[in-house]
């Protein structure tokens, strides 16, 4: 066992935290469509400096970063509070399944766009119908000359109003079982048979949206992985993104957790064994958390493949992020009921983190039949 | 020995969730809730109806009806998530009642029984519904419960996240008129109407858990075939079973065994304040996405529940008085 | 509501009260067969004043109290810690099936003996590959002049070395379905085809037994409810049982808090608020049961027959026996990992709970299927 | 960076799985545990392989390797529920070599170390192991800790639930020699040995519900389908990795990031208690009927799990600490 960070590894370290420092935005500014435009001058900031595709291999214009200084530089990111890029979900999921799956020319075409943030991306997957049963959705793609018609609702998609591209699974062959007869397409968003509502959470953001497809075009280059294999290429971006997710959480909520011992302090509750055991509670999750991550991390390294484990991650990361926010709200008081106050806002938008990315419910099935060996459900 | 309502009582509950299904179906609630306001008009009927007065006694123009059948009520109430000054008028009521002067009773009970002279309610930390209200009973933070007349008094909004009531920043201590008698009984029945209001919340929100689970199909099933959900929902009347039984028993203690009712009352707030909470909060995960949505109607429940928690004491603090009198002294 | 009782009640409570108090057999010997005697000599006297058969009907020799009376007297049993009868199985469960499926012989020769405690009663129906799926039940009877013979094996029997009679259920049709084919037999314990091994617990003590069946006879005479009935019965008897001997339960829990409440003073320990949490915690869920209690006799009341939300309370009252012992094994220290100790007693057996009489799993089942309407497993 | 075994830790591991599997079959524990007994032979064994002294300096007779080795001995050890005066040895060479004077080391670590002469461990409530031992390392109600001769020291038996340990009544404040170091550290390193110990319970606790619910069939298929059992062996998971990372990790911390330690070791301790307590808890559910059986080996690891809980500090007493050290003061 070795924990400490070798020689590179901190030099790495060292790297990112006085760029960071040095180049740190500053706080976002208020109104999504400041906010986006804030964060794709960060991205192309950031890839200026070769931060951007962290893990992308080099010939793709990436920094070929091994997975521990992807995690450094997570956690750096996370511990500066910087903002995300704005076209994350293009280089964490896009940028990866065109690498993985893509041809020549699809790499050629969309792979530079994705790094600067000039072409943004999302993801057609989520369907009002088909939540954690992707494979039942029902947006369907009819073939046309030289292309295809596609028709459906996705739900559940960031940043579609910016976006360029999205990421789409439709349903190709309507004889075919559940999870053949879907194809990956690369849908271009500005077009008229494409349609975007706001989807505002009870927080009272937007900060998803419903996309409508009624008869978009998409042109035969842009099917990714061939017709009818659809689910497997879907499966590989569902796996980078949890893994390319993941990556701050435990930092991040090593942060909430220190703001949380101030707020506990100010409210002059230190003292109070109750509160005393939760914060403790809390911290020895957080912790168990941040070393669950490394542990996945070595396991990664030698496997080349997040593990199954890294459900339970994610599932201790839902809960411990909704418990925290809720303590917070709890020392607030009054105050915590606050429309708009910090912690208010994360004690709701916290209950979608046990939803999304996969419900806890989820999880548990994944560990359940993928690491403990138990039958499938059914 | 009979736990239920009697046939008045039975018919007092169908009257009123017959009612409010028509009057606060889920769009009016959202057009409330999000206009922020309240239907003067929905008032007006409903105190017609003698629901603002109805545990006042009839001498000062209520009902003269006991805490249970007003308890019945406050569950209708918090079942139709309904936004309407009706609880803080009955707490100021509640407390002038049992704690007020003669001439105190006189002056307020009877626009607060009739609704036309609304009570609102306050404590240190917020005060519920003055806007509009006549008078507003305050608790204060020098353990003083004051009358404060509302007339010509302005009120700074408070934007909480339940938008069904309507806060603002407390009155502070100095204002109004104390009211001389001991007011614990009243403090007790209002924190079982509180209770009654959280136990109507998660009642409604587990019924659109099951509905949702009934009819959404994953993996080519009904998702409340899986025990994972199914039991989500078992867990949920778990909750809203106990809560409901110590609310009930409470508001019974209140009119017929006044011994009990401190270490009932506390028991129903405490249970209720958590059952509420936790069974809105497994509906959202039983809805999964959707249920995270402004557009669907849990969250207003959601919010209405955390902030009936929070209120009137937490479930801590009430649990700290009922180990106190469960012999811990 | 009244939650009070009505002068003929309160009278009723104030007579088993004074009896118990003038009765009360003092407290249980040591030893196994010393306690059994002791218990057979208790119902004895309980039943020369006539509280054995409390909820049997008068023509059976029963008192014929009302639900409210039979409630009452639990509660009084509990308060005084008064002993069960010897013969608990034949009396809320042998009896009643007797009397609801039993041919007139059959009362005429069975429900003297089960009042009195001359004979005593245990029950055969859970085998070791069928816990909560009692319909997979193995053991089996075959025809033979004027009686069957049955072979099997039966576990979780209570005080089977001292019964004369088992409910025993077996399958006497190979080929009809699973819940066909069962027949519901009486059968003579005193014969050589019995076997009875005591079954040791993980509390050291043998409270229950296996028997093994291995051509044990039974003349026809013995059936009952008919042949491929036995379902039928079955479920009748283990209705009667939940009903039967949940009574007292939340009198006892709250004796047991009363005596957690001294424990936690002596240790000095009633000012540590975590503790305080706890025990308030503990307090609400007991009255919740209780008060659970008081709701479910008054819809018993009116339908007649015990609800599925009875359900709630087997589930409630398992988990508040084993929480309520574990604290007060915590407030002990090493006291309560004492073996033989009162607390660790009950908290090494209060593991059962949440096992025996319906598994909280199945508990959650009934109360979503039958209370909540959705749809079934599968 | 690197959260795994080196290859020689591995191969520590790995022998110790293996070597432990065939001595301590679970008919032989049970043999043990029913006779409350240990088997000599298999000490001494264990002590030639060099288990005894692990973790001392090879100047007095160890192996001179860190806490992660002997951690991982104490994991194998509680996983195979093992009947043996391992822990409580340990636990006092750990002291004594890091809180002992020279002459103590000198006097008491070579019988450590060879398993010749063992060391009981005992604190204010109780001594584990003292019978049979040639030295006790007892923490006192005075926060002094001492070294006792147990030559001729009479001890009187304690019969606790574990029956996988000796256990007798604590030997009071008055005995022995104080050690003159500072002992925290030492503190800090046993409660790591003992979540070790706990962590090896819990995951065989899992493997066994696991195991079982694949093979258990109920209503047509095995309950290991059923999400009622399925979720709850992924919550075993859940809490046998977390306290794994965590106890892995406080070793770590005491070998190589001293600073690191108190934190470490108090979560360590907390996070197994309540795991391995928890795991055996619902390791009996998923078990049904069978699994509170006498003859289920079960029970022996749910009575080590709660005595372990139990000794040096419960999760209560830990998580107390990690307040303090996590900034509330």
């Amino acid at each position: 066992m070795d924990l400490t960070l070798n020689d590179s590894e901190a030099a790495f370290r060292d790297e990112v935290r006085t760029w960071l420092e040095a180049n740190h935005p500053g706080e976002e500014p208020a109104g999504d469509i400041e906010a986006f435009k804030f964060r794709r001058a960060w991205q192309k900031q950031m890839h200026e400096a070769g931060w951007a595709g962290i893990s992308w291999p080099k010939e793709f214009g990436g920094r070929g970063a091994t997975l521990i200084e992807q995690a450094i530089f997570a956690g750096e990111m996370a511990r500066a509070d910087a903002p995300s890029p704005a076209n994350i979900l293009g280089l964490v999921m896009g940028g990866p399944v065109i690498m993985a799956h893509g041809t020549d020319e699809q790499k050629e075409r969309w792979l530079e766009p994705i790094l600067s943030g000039e072409e943004i991306w999302c993801q057609g997957f989520s369907e009002p119908e088909s939540g954690s049963d992707l494979a039942s959705l029902k947006t369907k793609a009819v073939k046309e000359n030289g292309g295809w018609r596609a028709t459906g609702q996705k739900v559940w998609t960031t940043f579609a109003h910016e976006s360029k591209w999205c990421m789409l699974v439709a349903r190709t062959d309507q004889e075919a079982p559940k999870h053949k007869g879907l194809t990956y397409f690369i849908c271009d968003m500005e077009q008229e048979g494409v349609e975007i509502r706001p989807l505002v959470q009870i927080t009272g953001e937007a900060e998803f949206n419903e996309v409508f497809f009624e008869g978009a075009y998409i042109p035969d280059e842009n099917v990714v992985g061939g017709e009818g294999n659809g689910w497997m290429v879907a499966i590989t971006t569902l796996m980078n993104e949890r893994a390319g997710l993941g990556g701050g959480a435990a930092v991040a909520i090593s942060r909430d957790l220190g703001r949380l011992v101030e707020l506990i302090k100010e409210h002059d509750l230190q003292d109070d064994p109750v509160v005393r055991q939760k914060v403790a509670d809390l911290s020895i999750r957080a912790e168990a958390l941040r070393l669950g991550g490394m542990r996945a991390l070595t396991a990664q390294m030698k496997t080349g493949i997040p593990g199954p484990e890294g459900s339970i991650g994610k599932w201790e990361w839902a809960k411990l992020n909704q418990d925290l926010a809720e303590l917070a709200c709890d020392v607030l008081g009054v105050e915590g009921l606050e429309k708009g106050g910090p912690w208010t806002y994360k004690m709701l938008r916290s209950r979608a983190n046990s939803i999304e990315g996969g419900t806890t419910e989820v999880m548990k099935n994944i560990i359940a039949e993928r690491v403990l060996g138990l039958p499938r459900l059914r | 020995m009979r736990f239920d309502f009697d046939d008045e009582q039975r018919e007092i509950k169908d009257t009123a969730r017959q009612f409010l299904a028509t009057r606060f179906k889920p769009e009016k609630v959202r057009e409330l809730a999000e206009a922020g306001t309240y239907d003067d008009s929905l008032w007006s009927e409903i105190s017609e109806l003698g629901w603002a007065g109805i545990a006042i006694d009839e001498e000062h123009g209520g009902q003269g009806l006991g805490m249970v059948e007003l308890m019945i009520l406050c569950e209708e109430l918090g079942h139709a998530c309904a936004p309407l000054p009706f609880l803080s008028n009955a707490c100021a009521g509640l407390v002038v009642e049992t704690a007020g002067s003669e001439e105190q009773k006189g002056r307020w009970l009877p626009g607060i029984a009739s609704g036309e002279g609304r009570g609102a309610f306050g404590d240190p930390e917020v005060l519920i519904d003055g806007e509009g209200a006549a008078c507003a009973v305050v608790y204060g933070s020098d353990d003083e419960v004051r009358v404060v007349d509302l007339d010509g008094v302005s009120l700074e909004p408070l934007d909480l996240i339940d938008a069904t009531r309507r806060y603002s920043a407390p009155l502070g201590d100095g204002a109004g008129e104390t009211v001389p008698g001991a007011f614990a009984p009243a403090t007790d029945r209002i924190l079982i109407a509180v209770a009654a209001d959280l136990v109507g919340i998660a009642q409604r929100a587990m019924e659109m858990a099951v509905e949702y689970a009934k009819d959404r199909k994953q993996f080519d099933r009904p998702i409340g075939a899986y025990q994972a959900v199914s039991h989500q929902c078992a867990e949920m009347l778990y909750d809203v079973e106990e809560a409901r039984s110590l609310t009930y028993f409470a508001a019974w203690a209140a009119d017929a065994e006044p011994d009990s009712l401190p270490m009932a009352a506390a028991m129903a707030k405490a249970r209720a304040s958590e059952a509420a909470w936790s069974v809105c909060k497994s509906s959202i995960q039983v809805h999964g996405g959707i249920g995270f949505t402004w557009e669907h109607d849990l969250h207003f429940l959601l919010k209405r529940a955390r902030a009936g928690a929070r209120l009137f004491g937490t479930a801590s603090q009430h649990r700290e008085r009922v180990a106190a009198l469960a012999g811990l002294g």
